[in-house]
């Protein structure tokens, strides 16, 4: 699908620039979006990505440079504005109304009307589900957005997109919450509308996914404008030299450990309605990782483990000791714990600081009879912000104000710092750069070979390949497969999780 | 475009959807109201075996007139509370808008009352205007804003109206026979509240600008993104909190005929328990008019059935509270049986 | 990579908060009324003015705790009202005092627990809870005591309220005030428990995930606020010596007044404790100024309500005009290196263990 | 063991005041007095015409008046206000009390600080007031009541009272009276069905008047001892159905029940002149920190227009009579 070599470019960023008091986010970067044109934004955390995409989307004005549409400058005053200017975005965390129905929130200030200006709720419902038929997936249209798992909220977030039928589509990490089935229908959407002429701001921390779908990409370090050149003219090595100012070591560095004691075991783990049966076995120094489709239960089952989720069956036994149901306190003290899916809502309080963040896990031991005085917490809080290289301006900064990837940071060392016996982790790399990836599954390894028992939900398979001894497959809310770690491989655990003829 | 998908001959998905759609809404319809509705038939038929009378023609007349003010205010206040706002100071605003326009009509007699439910709807509206500038404007939260306005707004009216006192017989018949009077044996105290529910209500179930609401309530920060002018309907549903505030202060002066400072203190409370016991989500987003209406309908039948059943005086209080519990516990647990439903009906990739 | 030192800019940050403000706000009134205000400044007028304080102050102190963790309670008044009117019932059915003033104390935890339970375990907004409540306490209240006033409390406990400190001005009351407001703030601001509350109002999922029991927390707060409401009653019914069903009617609405003119947000996550007891004194003290400078109960209102306001709306104000400045300060020339000190990752201590 | 209710009695809260010093009757009134008056509650029509009497009274005794008072008829905020005027050294306190007792330590703190208290309209207990200014005997009120209910219902039929507050002091003593009245024989044929209260809340009054109607079919009259429940009560029944069957009456201002009266729904109800009452206490109070009385029992000083007046027992001094409106006479008053 070789198209021509565009002429003028439909969106272009002229050396844009946009600091937050003492952080400057994003500084003088260029680059230009071609019609029927998909164009990468990569980056590390922290690199400026999101704001730069904010930009487009009205929420931040440049501190200088310009964007113009048409070659026309454009002034983008409020994302209506940008809609208005024919540019859809979806951003890097779901922005979904819980109470109004999937559909409300696909069309919300563009219902469709009927006699007197007044919402046609059928003829919206039908072209929502008419969406997600082409999207691939059965969600009622009428339900309330409210309890939508994140991949869920991501494909209602793609079909609004969909439903503007804009010129211009950024996609801040669309990706991140999906799996192969949905990335691949996701692809296959963005390629239509490439080729009815839009041109598509693509953004993610995949290159396997960057240069399937790319054809011209923009590298950003540090806020500045690195280079912007056709993807055929760069190997990933290269671009990830680029945008980590360094040669990468393995992504994949996997201690081989020889496995301890059974420390986690989980029995005939139930819960009405969203997994049953769930039993397996994790023994110090082995990574175990929960592979499936999103949906599947895994975030539940691991949960229910931890006790955040109440569990209607089944037992959970730390050291073979068994752990109270329902009580994460409980689950703490045992030496577990929990890293969830969504850092924003379970992961971390984004208005308080990113000192008490990581501190929030460990204040019992920090305080001095019971009370918390003296620098003890700055301290503790920032040797671990260290140990897992965060980028911050000042501790007192609220957490919200992190880069995706380094809030990521922010929840590891929460956890982390409680020195645990057995480590869940979910999704723990989710919208996380290569770079600090690598330096996640060393983390990981470095734990398990001190004899931590680790247990790694991932929608990611090559990480789940790469990091773990055994996967454990679960298929609607059921256990369905345990691959040894010579056994799993892409055909193998894909085929589990779809079952039959779904074999991606 | 390949993307526009065909919206006429929908897929075959969709069709299904559609009929899920039907039983979901119905579902939910008859979740939020369904506890309310039941409480107030239960209440009448009780109240009515008890003593008859209850339900003659003069004391069902007398009791819808008492709901009708209190109606009135609940939907401004649905309104704002389904932004994820609140508006404390209608009893307040309610006082001094009945004050204005007893003294218009006092200085004026021969306003026609059209123009004094105006001016009262006016001077609502002008309350209200500063509530919704000070919460968009000084993005103060709500619930201090109008506890502040609460005490200004009656401290106002006080100054305003020292110890005067307006007497029925100061104003005049005309419009003392308003607050009574109607067509067709309708009084048009009742008329008025029902247009005032069934616009409210159609408004936000059918227009845009009225889901919106919905949304800003539901997730303020998305509503930015998508590009909802966040502000100005903030700084509308006050503004209609306070024009119904007002209108309601016509009302009441219509309806008791004696006006002074003090008309409407402590109403805020009432009407907040009347949307709340009327399934209106304390923090937006969800709820309905009709909801709020009944609410409001339920506690003036409670009001006025106590007395009537002969309930000890004291008791009256303790009654109301319990029902108001009882009202929200009850929407609370069909509220959790619709997520359970939700919870076992789950989206899967399909293959 | 540390990041720089920060308590001067914490100390700063102490400074230019709002609840800060409020404290400064007081002290100028104080020193300004105190001149200008015959009488304010007598020893007497202040026993007084402990006296007005005493109720409110006390319930602002857990109404802080409940709102900071982003809940609230409109029953306190009522609370207050009914432990009065059973402490009157019980003192005309000829108990004694001593055993009186424990069980309307107990009486109080019990209706405390029931607002926790409605918040919690039911899972219902303690808006809608409260003022559910509120109506049914004051109705029980008169259940119990229905019309009467009951009186003649016995002086050695009447005066115990309103006597003073030996023959300083000081009265006996700021005592059990001063002790539990330090309390109080030790808990919220320096304590495990009270980090737990402003995580639960700013995030309760996030809570729940690093291991806070976030129901019972918020159960047992409510249950205090009621036990300290109905103390209020019992000092209440003491400092009038008379019990009435309608004692403290209204008063929840000062009480939240002056939490939020402390600058505690109504949305939970924070305020310092030290706002809200500047923010009482400041309510009580102004009205106890404007009173004796005989200006109208109108005024007073008026004056009250916009206090409110304004101690929310300034600070924001103040904010934005800030904010505002600095986007119009442009385009200075970008800092050289990123927000982070050391770009290149430098061989971490830990966990590298390669 | 304990402090209990019997083991504490007598020791409450009290103090004599400043009543030992002995009454010198033709002590000359001090000009310049300080006197200030607190009603039960500002911006209501009732008290401030008290207030008025008061403030007339004031400024014939070259007094220098003030009038303060809280916005709700609560006891608390009445205490408020009495430390207010301590602290501004006041000579007279007229105050109508909304709770005998809860006003009673702070009063005495007043008096013990030199200020003279003059009662009003509602008493406060005896022992922490100097006089008691009483719009009328309570007994004389009852009977006027009970007697204007036997003309309107030809001493027949079911009767109910529509009252102020629960705990108000004076309307409780009245009912107590009629209740009392509708023992004796001449009275038998009138039973009193029910006692309702709509907390001079005119809304609340109106709602409790239709709650009577509704529940007690054969009712032949409501009598209403407060001025904000006569009204409600007249204007729910001349706008209802009952208009000319059940019979109003009670206690309430001409200028409020001037319209019914004259639609026919009222034909005879009471009141004394409330501005007399106030009148009256300004001069009580004068005379107090003149020395003229001290509060005993058969001292005796002039009021003005009012003329002379002798201090009965617990220093009551009753105003007079209340007056009975009907249509003949109603036009010549202006309160
Ligand atoms: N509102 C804000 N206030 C202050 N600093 C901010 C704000 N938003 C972003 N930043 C800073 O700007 C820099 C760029 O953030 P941005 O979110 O654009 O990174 P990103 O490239 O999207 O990273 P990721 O890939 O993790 O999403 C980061 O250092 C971040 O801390
Ligand atoms: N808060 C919630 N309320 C109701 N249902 C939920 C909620 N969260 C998730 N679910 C549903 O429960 C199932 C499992 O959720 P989830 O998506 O977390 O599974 P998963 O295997 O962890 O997928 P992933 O972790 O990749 O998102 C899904 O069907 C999801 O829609
Ligand atoms: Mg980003
Ligand atoms: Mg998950």
């Amino acid at each position: 699908m070789a198209s021509p070599e565009p002429g003028r470019p439909l969106l272009a960023v002229r050396s844009v620039a946009k600091s937050f008091g003492a952080v400057s986010a994003v500084r003088d970067v260029s680059f230009p979006l071609y019609g029927g044109e998909v164009h990468a934004l990569v980056g590390e955390n922290g690199a400026g990505k999101s704001t730069i995409v904010k930009m487009l989307a009205g929420l931040h004005r440049p501190d200088s440079g310009t964007i113009e549409l048409d070659g026309q400058p454009v002034e983008l005053h409020s994302p209506a504005d940008a809609l208005a200017a024919g540019i859809a975005v979806i951003y890097q965390e779901p922005t979904l109304f819980p109470d109004l129905s999937v559909a409300e929130n696909i069309f919300m200030g563009r219902q469709p009307l009927r006699s007197g200006r007044r919402i046609d709720r059928r003829a919206m419902n039908a072209r929502a589900a008419a969406y997600f038929t082409q999207l691939g997936v059965a969600i009622d249209p009428d339900r309330p957005a409210r309890g939508l798992s994140i991949a869920d909220q991501q494909i209602v977030e793609i079909a609004k997109a969909l439903s503007l039928d804009a010129r211009v589509i950024v996609m801040d990490e669309p990706t991140a919450a999906l799996t192969g089935v949905e990335v691949k229908r996701l692809f296959a959407v963005a390629e239509s509308l490439r080729a009815g002429g839009a041109a598509l701001l693509f953004i993610s921390h995949r290159f396997e996914e960057i240069t399937a779908l790319c054809r011209r990409v923009t590298i950003m370090r540090d806020g500045a404008h690195v280079s912007t050149d056709p993807i055929d003219e760069l190997t990933v090595d290269e671009m990830v030299r680029r945008m980590v100012g360094r040669p990468l070591d393995t992504l994949f560095p996997k201690h081989d450990v020889v496995p301890g004691d059974v420390v986690l075991e989980v029995e005939g783990l139930t819960r009405a309605g969203v997994f049953a049966d769930v039993s397996f076995q994790v023994r110090a120094g082995e990574i175990v990782a929960l592979a499936g489709l999103v949906g599947a239960g895994r975030s539940e089952v691991v949960q229910a483990v931890f006790g955040v989720d109440p569990r209607d069956s089944g037992e959970v036994r730390v050291d073979g000791k068994s752990l109270r149901g329902g009580s994460p306190a409980a689950a703490m003290r045992a030496g577990v714990a929990l890293v969830p899916e969504d850092r924003r809502q379970q992961g971390l309080v984004l208005d308080a600081s990113i000192e008490r963040n990581i501190t929030s896990t460990r204040l019992g031991s920090l305080a001095k009879l019971g009370l918390l005085v003296g620098g003890a917490e700055r301290r503790f809080a920032r040797d671990w912000a260290a140990r897992l290289q965060t980028k911050y301006s000042h501790l007192t900064d609220p957490v919200g104000r992190l880069s995706g990837g380094n809030q990521q940071k922010v929840v590891l060392a929460k956890w982390l710092s409680t020195q645990p016996r057995v480590l869940i982790v979910d999704e723990p790399t989710r919208g996380i750069d290569v770079g600090t990836k690598a330096e996640v599954h060393r983390l990981l390894s470095d734990l398990a070979a001190d004899g931590v028992a680790i247990v790694m939900v991932s929608s990611e398979l090559p990480e789940v390949l790469g990091m773990a001894d055994r996967v454990l497959v679960m298929r609607e809310g059921e256990l369905v497969a345990e691959l040894p770690r010579a056994e799993a491989t892409e055909q193998t655990v894909m085929f589990a999780a779809t079952g039959q003829g779904a074999a991606a | 475009m390949t993307t526009a998908p065909p919206t006429s001959t929908g897929p075959a998905p969709s069709v299904e959807h559609d009929k899920a759609a039907e039983s979901r809404v119905g579902l939910i319809l008859r979740a939020r109201e369904l506890g309310i509705v039941l409480a107030l038939a239960a209440l009448v038929v009780v109240t009515a075996v008890v003593n008859p009378r209850f339900l003659s023609g003069q004391s069902i007349r007398d009791l819808v007139l008492a709901a009708a003010i209190i109606v009135v205010l609940a939907v401004g206040q649905a309104v704002v509370v389904i932004t994820r706002n609140i508006d404390l100071s209608v009893g307040s605003v309610l006082g001094l808008s009945a004050f204005a326009v007893g003294s218009l009509l006092q200085a004026a007699p021969g306003v026609p009352v059209v123009v004094a439910l105006l001016v009262g709807l006016a001077f609502g509206a002008v309350c209200g205007l500063v509530n919704g500038v000070l919460v968009r404007f000084g993005n103060v939260p709500a619930l201090v804003v109008t506890l502040g306005t609460l005490y200004v707004y009656r401290g106002i009216g006080f100054f305003w109206a020292g110890g005067q006192q307006i007497n029925a017989d100061k104003l005049p018949p005309g419009f003392l026979a308003f607050g009574t009077a109607g067509v067709l044996g309708v009084p048009w105290l009742i008329i008025i509240a029902l247009v005032v529910v069934l616009v409210a209500g159609l408004y936000l179930r059918t227009y845009r600008s009225g889901r919106e609401l919905y949304a800003m309530g539901s997730n303020p920060e998305a509503a930015r993104l998508a590009g909802i002018p966040v502000g100005r309907r903030t700084l509308a549903a006050f503004v209609v909190s306070g024009a119904l505030a007002g209108l309601a202060g016509v009302l009441f002066a219509a309806r008791f005929g004696t006006i002074d400072a003090s008309a409407g203190t402590g109403m805020e409370l009432n009407v907040v328990a009347a949307v709340v016991v009327g399934g209106v989500a304390v923090f937006g987003g969800s709820g309905t008019i009709w909801g709020a209406a009944i609410g409001a309908l339920l506690l003036t039948t409670i009001g006025s059935a106590l007395p009537v059943l002969g309930i000890d005086q004291f008791w009256q209080q303790a009654i109301v509270g319990a029902l108001i519990l009882l009202a929200i516990g009850t929407d609370r647990v069909v509220a959790a049986r619709i997520a359970a439903s939700l919870r076992r009906r789950e989206s899967h990739v399909v293959s | 990579m540390s990041s720089p030192d920060l308590s001067p800019r914490r100390l700063l940050g102490r400074l230019t908060s709002w609840d800060a403000a409020i404290i400064g706000v007081l002290i100028l009134f104080v020193i300004i009324a105190s001149f200008t205000v015959d009488n304010f400044a007598s020893s007497r007028n202040f026993s007084f003015l402990v006296l007005d304080l005493a109720p409110i102050a006390l319930m602002a102190l857990p109404m802080t705790l409940i709102i900071v963790t982003g809940e609230i309670d409109l029953s306190v008044a009522s609370t207050l009202g009914l432990a009065s009117a059973v402490m009157g019932a019980m003192w005309e059915g000829g108990l004694p005092i001593e055993t009186i003033i424990p069980v309307c104390v107990l009486l109080g935890a019990v209706l405390g627990a029931v607002n926790g339970t409605f918040v919690t375990v039911f899972g219902l907004p303690s808006l809608a809870v409260t003022i559910g409540t509120l109506a049914l306490y004051r109705g029980l209240a008169f259940v119990v005591l229905g019309d009467r006033a009951v009186a003649e409390f016995p002086a050695s406990y009447t005066d115990l309220v309103t006597g003073r400190i030996g023959d300083t001005g000081i009265p006996l009351l700021l005592i059990p005030l001063v002790v539990l407001g330090l309390v109080f703030a030790v808990v919220l601001h320096v304590t495990p428990f009270g980090r737990s509350l402003f995580a639960i109002g700013a995030n309760a999922e996030a809570a729940r995930f690093s291991g806070t029991r976030v129901t019972r927390v918020k159960f047992w707060l409510y249950v205090v606020s009621g036990a300290v409401a109905a103390l209020a009653g019992v000092l209440w019914t003491l400092r009038y010596s008379s019990a009435r069903a309608d004692n403290g009617t209204g008063l929840e609405l000062a009480v939240v007044a002056a939490v939020l003119l402390g600058g505690v947000s109504i949305f939970g996550g924070r305020g310092t404790l030290w706002g809200v007891i500047a923010g009482a004194l400041l309510l009580t003290s102004l009205q106890n100024a404007l009173r004796l400078a005989d200006v109208s109960n109108e005024a007073l209102s008026v004056v009250t309500g916009l206090l409110l306001i304004v101690s929310v709306l300034a600070p924001n104000l103040a904010s934005n005009s800030h904010a505002a400045l600095r986007r119009r300060r442009r385009p200075d020339p970008p800092p050289p290196a990123s927000p982070n000190p050391d770009p290149a990752p430098s061989p971490t201590p830990a966990v590298r263990s390669s | 063991g304990g402090t209990t209710r019997d083991s504490s009695a007598g020791d409450t809260s009290g103090s004599t005041g400043a009543a030992a010093a002995t009454a010198n009757p033709d002590a000359p009134i001090r000009e310049g007095l300080k006197i200030a008056f607190l009603p039960k509650q500002l911006n209501n029509p009732y008290s401030d015409i008290e207030a008025g009497g008061g403030q007339t009274a004031v400024t014939e005794l070259k007094g220098d008046y003030k009038l303060v008072g809280p916005n709700d008829a609560s006891a608390s905020s009445q205490v408020s206000y009495i430390n207010t005027l301590i602290q501004q050294q006041q000579d007279v306190i007229g105050i109508a009390a909304n709770d005998p007792n809860a006003v009673c330590p702070s009063l005495n703190q007043a008096r013990d600080a030199g200020i003279k208290v003059v009662a009003f309209d509602s008493d406060a207990a005896k022992q922490c007031r100097d006089v008691f200014v009483n719009q009328a005997t309570t007994q004389g009120i009852g009977e006027t009541l009970v007697k204007m209910t036997h003309d309107l219902t030809g001493g027949q039929g079911d009767i109910a009272i529509l009252s102020a507050t629960p705990n108000a002091t004076n309307q409780n003593a009245w009912i107590a009276v009629v209740q009392e009245e509708l023992k004796k024989p001449e009275n038998a044929g009138m039973k009193l069905v029910a006692t309702v209260y709509g907390n001079d809340d005119d809304q609340k009054s109106f709602q409790e008047a239709q709650g009577l109607l509704q529940t007690y079919p054969n009712l032949k009259a409501i009598v209403s001892p407060t001025t904000v429940g006569i009204a409600a009560t007249a204007r729910y029944v001349s706008s209802s159905s009952y208009k000319g069957k059940v019979a109003v009456t009670g206690l309430g201002t001409p200028n409020q029940m001037r319209e019914f009266v004259k639609d026919g729904t009222v034909s005879q109800f009471a009141l004394w002149n409330p501005a007399d009452i106030g009148y009256l206490a300004g001069y009580a109070g004068a005379a107090l920190a003149s020395g003229q009385i001290t509060g005993k029992q058969g001292e005796t000083f002039t009021a003005g227009k009012l003329g002379k007046y002798t201090i009965g027992a617990d220093g009551e001094i009753v105003l007079g009579p209340p007056t009975v409106f009907n249509a003949q006479n109603i036009d010549q008053f202006n309160f």
